[in-house]
């Protein structure tokens, strides 16, 4: 698919809020070159001598030509990473790894897919927004989030989008509620033919549970933590069926993030299930 | 002139000091997008045990200060896949691998040694001695030095001449030196330490603990001190046995620092996450701080700490071992 | 409304539960030049000695990552020194003090203890068990149950029966909980943990270690993770036991997240060297967060880390003690 | 002597460099006001989430009334602590804990001081010279360095005082050699009442042997590794001789960092000796 991930040390160009979240836009031309619709970046927090020692994981939200190549990255802040980021200026550096992980599968053919982008998770669907459309399929927005300033990217979604749906669990932006809420509704007028989602693991469960009674397809992009991102270091893994039948723990870091929603046992996420290859005491030990 | 960085681990010959720790660099195929695993000095695999390992639940991972906590569980497609999928590749491209072994009893490390005895492709057998021993209540075995030398002498026993066994010691206990002469006593050609000491974080959010699996081994240069206080102390106690140091080595000074304090090797671990190409980085800066201070052989820095240095201020008092 | 935050160490009460750690408050007037030492849990004493000691040759400190190593060797006045100019000061400005106590025989604390016996002004006696058995070749107190067991049981039995006997651990065991309960039977009415693990830094340029002493002890939230552990570990298999949990608190977050783990109260260390407000400030930061949790007593939020919370996602899988 | 310390989280008013050394100013009235020659304050580095715990100390080169009160500080980058403070700019913050320890004690009467400062060690100088002069004191500088770039407050001295001497070991700027070497001359020439010395270990200890031969008091102010700087560590302690004769490990923090120069027994510091109080084996043990 795409090329090696590199790592490299990029200005920052912008810096800007979109509402409850903050957009950074980073110089990293050899990331920008390999980017596919769903990768994503690890970027290093804390500067020189900073005790964290992680990198924090970012869905690459937009590249650009400019500079060589610049990412953009949206985030919210969670924690003392994201509050660092949140306080980057422009000029400051950012130490980046990347393209990662597996993008996301685009049909063959022309055809109908609905984009539901739960709170920060609408972040990718733009750039997968266009790139389905270069192959001439229509696509349909669901964006939600528990309130009004944390639905990312409303606008966008209008213009890009054949329809948007907007939902808030307080009912200050569109319906009252969550996206798979009103997903039914959507797939059904739009008559689709695919899913793409990205948002939280319970969020994903109740898009592919939806697409599953639709009986059509569904990407999924996970978000498990990460301590490395590249594939080393076994912290990521989500019980997914393989083509075997059989459930392994893979790696969200390098056989996803994004993965076919209907072999991700959300159930049985945050467990090891019984009959994963390798469960204790199960049939493979 | 650039300093001669071979080292050996009894008598194999490495090309130079930098390993990757066990269980922190895949199984080299993730790492090779970055850079050549023949130019490691060695690839040590994550610990290989006999069955497929599914592993513990998620979180696995937690951040701690200058630390990570992990508590993956040894997840991997057992030896046979091993033997099958990995290590030909890892010998394809050249590296020299060390492969860890993981057990819950010492019959399974045993036919673990056993089936990788005579196996092309395999410089050394670490044996991985943080695993609980289901035949003492889940006791880890390089907590107790009696069950840590049974060990490793079958595993020296069914391993061929030529191939070294290196035991790897954790941290937490009341004499490392006690468990390394244990080790060594049973056969162990060469030490690796230090292994993750348990540690344990609580989301204050959820009230819970932060991994699923509850406690978690503590990595990262949180531990250094720790590290190079075993490996101070082991190598004092046994200056004849080779030592590959580990536990937060992210730069050069961090793996001289271990190498200072009696290392003949250096892995890294956690570091890799956080950039992946930090075993050639770790290597080069290394070279450069012996070439900087007249080494012409890393040999010669090896445990230099402990020689007093007649034209040093601070050496007149004793080094003793005690918090007070 | 606010939490009440009374805790108690066996029947003794205290208004709060942050105390400063042995050895990092000084004689109480340095910290009080910016707050007031009547208004912590409790003062903690630097561990006294028989003898006045003249500690270890500097330097005695060595930064590491996101921890500290010291060797200060319980530099003080001996006892006689501070129960004349040290106790006194802190009785009148209303302190609760728990004087820590140190020695190298089994004979020299109980000598201690019965020196304190009977002093006014004295909230509890702790028995800081990282020291060196001069009749053990040196080996550690806390290294060993059952010369931990007997230091307890004769400070104990020296000891008045209404001030308790607080037993402190060190990390660098195989088995904390082996220790504690050998404190416990040998008569402690409540444990502190943890002390420092030993640890030891060379500075890459003088190729020397840092700290004259050689090996030094480890704290700072570099070691948080391991004091979790421990307190977790000791507090399952002693929920009835009261204990004072350290070890890397620099916020009430941390503070809360050893509550959770099992403690009756902390103490804060290494944070004082840094912000010589941090006890009133933890504590101020603790009493928020229980209060954002709902918590009507600080007694409610003890272990809590330790019940199956229902509701919980996470909760499915049991927790282990193991590394792997 | 002077009031309580105070933290301060100070704004960074002003950063400059001055030859080999970084000046900052920051806005810190309560511990300005408080200030007297000879005092330092410790200051937080590495910013939140640091990896860096202990405070660096550093003594108080100036107080400015302006904004309040302003404290200056005068640094060499030596490891990750100082580099960091070198990349403040204007308008950052600083955490600061001061003023803290025994400053110079002032002759009562008017006298002639020669006041002695290798490297660094001539930042306390300026405000003591200053504080001598407006009792009526004649002061003379010795000030040294290895090179020339590291010779701090040349100019200044030349101001303020009756006689400069410059040393500099490779020769390029002044005289050849070290403060030591000149100062013999120095104290005889202005035939001086008392010397005040700052610097390293080794040159205080040859400060002192030079005025004990000249039977005129001392002042040396030290710099042994700080963990806390308040007095409640005891990780900064050097061997000082009481007026009881005895000697004890005393904090260089709180009963120092100003000493009278023939009480510390420099040749033992970094030692215990074996008769200082609670020496192990020792008398008192
Ligand atoms: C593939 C992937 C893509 C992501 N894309 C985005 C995005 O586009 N926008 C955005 O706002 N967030 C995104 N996240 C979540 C983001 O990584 C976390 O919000 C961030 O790591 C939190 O860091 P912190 O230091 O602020 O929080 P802390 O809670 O202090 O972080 C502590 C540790 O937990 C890890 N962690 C915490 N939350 C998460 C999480 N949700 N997922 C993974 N690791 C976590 C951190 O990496 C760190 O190691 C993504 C996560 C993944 C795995
Ligand atoms: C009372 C006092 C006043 C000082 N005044 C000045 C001054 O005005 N200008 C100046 O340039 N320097 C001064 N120093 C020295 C200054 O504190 C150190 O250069 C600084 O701490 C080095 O920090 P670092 O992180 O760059 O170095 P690192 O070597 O990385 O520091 C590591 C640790 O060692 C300690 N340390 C290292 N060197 C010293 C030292 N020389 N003294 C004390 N602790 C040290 C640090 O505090 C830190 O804990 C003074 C020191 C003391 C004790
Ligand atoms: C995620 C992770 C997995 C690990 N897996 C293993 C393993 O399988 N076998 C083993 O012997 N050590 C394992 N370790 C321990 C490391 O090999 C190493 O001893 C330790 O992490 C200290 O080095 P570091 O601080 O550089 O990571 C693992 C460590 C981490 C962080
Ligand atoms: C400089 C220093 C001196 C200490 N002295 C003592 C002591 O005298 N007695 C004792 O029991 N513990 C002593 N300790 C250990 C602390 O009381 C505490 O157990 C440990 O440092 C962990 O807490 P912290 O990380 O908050 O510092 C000392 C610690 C430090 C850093
Ligand atoms: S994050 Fe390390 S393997 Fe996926
Ligand atoms: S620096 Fe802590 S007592 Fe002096």
């Amino acid at each position: 698919m795409a090329g090696s991930p590199v790592q490299v040390t990029g200005t920052v160009l912008t810096t800007r809020r979109v509402d409850a979240y903050h957009a950074l836009t980073v110089v990293a031309p050899g990331i920008a070159d390999r980017f596919r619709p769903g990768h994503f970046v690890t970027v290093a927090v804390g500067g020189r001598n900073s005790s964290m020692l992680t990198r924090r994981a970012f869905t690459i939200h937009d590249v650009k030509p400019d500079y060589g190549g610049t990412v953009e990255l949206v985030f919210g802040v969670r924690g003392a990473g994201t509050a660092w980021l949140a306080d980057l200026r422009a000029r400051d550096t950012l130490d980046l790894v990347g393209p990662l992980g597996r993008p996301f599968p685009l049909p063959r053919d022309p055809c109908t897919c609905v984009l539901v982008g739960d709170e920060h998770g609408a972040a990718p669907l733009f750039a997968l927004g266009d790139a389905l459309q270069q192959r001439g399929c229509r696509i349909d927005f669901v964006l939600g989030a528990p309130s009004a300033d944390r639905v990312f990217g409303a606008l966008r979604a209008r213009r890009m989008g054949e329809t948007t749906t907007l939902t808030t669990e307080d009912g200050s932006l569109g319906m009252r509620g969550k996206v798979t809420d009103v997903l039914p509704g959507v797939i059904a007028d739009a008559r689709a033919d695919a899913v793409y989602a990205c948002g939280p693991m319970e969020t994903l469960r109740g898009v592919t549970a939806v697409a599953v009674e639709f009986d059509i397809p569904v990407q999924v992009a996970v978000e498990e933590s990460m301590a490395c991102g590249i594939g080393v270091c076994m912290t990521c893994v989500v019980p997914v069926i393989g083509d075997d039948g059989v459930t392994r723990m893979v790696r969200a870091c390098t056989e996803g993030p994004v993965f076919r929603g209907e072999r991700v046992r959300f159930d049985d996420v945050g467990t090891i299930p019984f009959d994963a290859l390798g469960a204790p005491g199960g049939r493979h030990a | 002139m650039t300093a001669d960085l071979r080292t050996y681990l009894a008598h194999v010959e490495l090309p130079n000091p930098v390993l990757t720790a066990s269980g922190c660099g895949g199984t080299g195929r993730e790492l090779a997008q970055f850079s050549d695993v023949h130019r490691l000095g060695a690839f040590v695999t994550r610990s290989i045990t006999m069955a497929p390992r599914a592993g513990r639940p998620t979180p696995r991972m937690a951040e701690t200060p200058s630390g990570l906590l992990n508590a993956v569980g040894l997840q991997g497609p057992g030896v046979e896949a091993f033997l099958e999928r990995e290590l030909p590749w890892l010998a394809e491209r050249g590296a020299r691998t060390v492969v860890s072994i993981g057990g819950g009893t010492v019959t399974e490390y045993t036919a673990l040694a056993r089936r990788l005895a005579g196996v092309a492709g395999i410089t050394a057998v670490e044996v991985n001695l943080s695993c609980p021993n289901v035949e003492d209540r889940g006791r880890v075995f390089a907590r107790d030095g009696a069950a840590a030398a049974e060990v490793v002498a079958s595993v020296r026993a069914a391993t061929p001449y030529e191939v070294p066994v290196i035991a790897k010691l954790s941290p937490d206990v009341a004499d490392i030196v006690a468990v390394a002469r244990a080790c060594v006593d049973g056969g162990a050609d060469a030490l690796a330490m230090i292994n993750n000491p348990v540690g344990m974080s609580i989301d204050v959010d959820t009230m819970r603990p932060a991994l699923a699996a509850g406690t978690g081994g503590l990595s990262g240069p949180a531990v250094r001190p720790l590290a190079v206080r075993c490996v101070w102390q082991v190598h004092a106690a046994l200056p004849g046995v080779p030592i590959v140091g580990m536990g937060g080595v992210t730069t050069g000074r961090d793996a001289l620092e271990l190498v200072l304090a009696g290392a003949c090797a250096v892995a890294v671990g956690t570091a890799l996450f956080h950039d992946p190409y930090a075993c050639p980085r770790v290597l080069r800066e290394l070279e450069e701080l012996l070439q900087e201070r007249g080494f012409d052989r890393l040999a010669d820095a090896v445990g230099l700490a402990h020689r007093p240095a007649g034209a040093q201020p601070r050496s007149r008092s004793d080094l003793e071992e005690s918090s007070l």
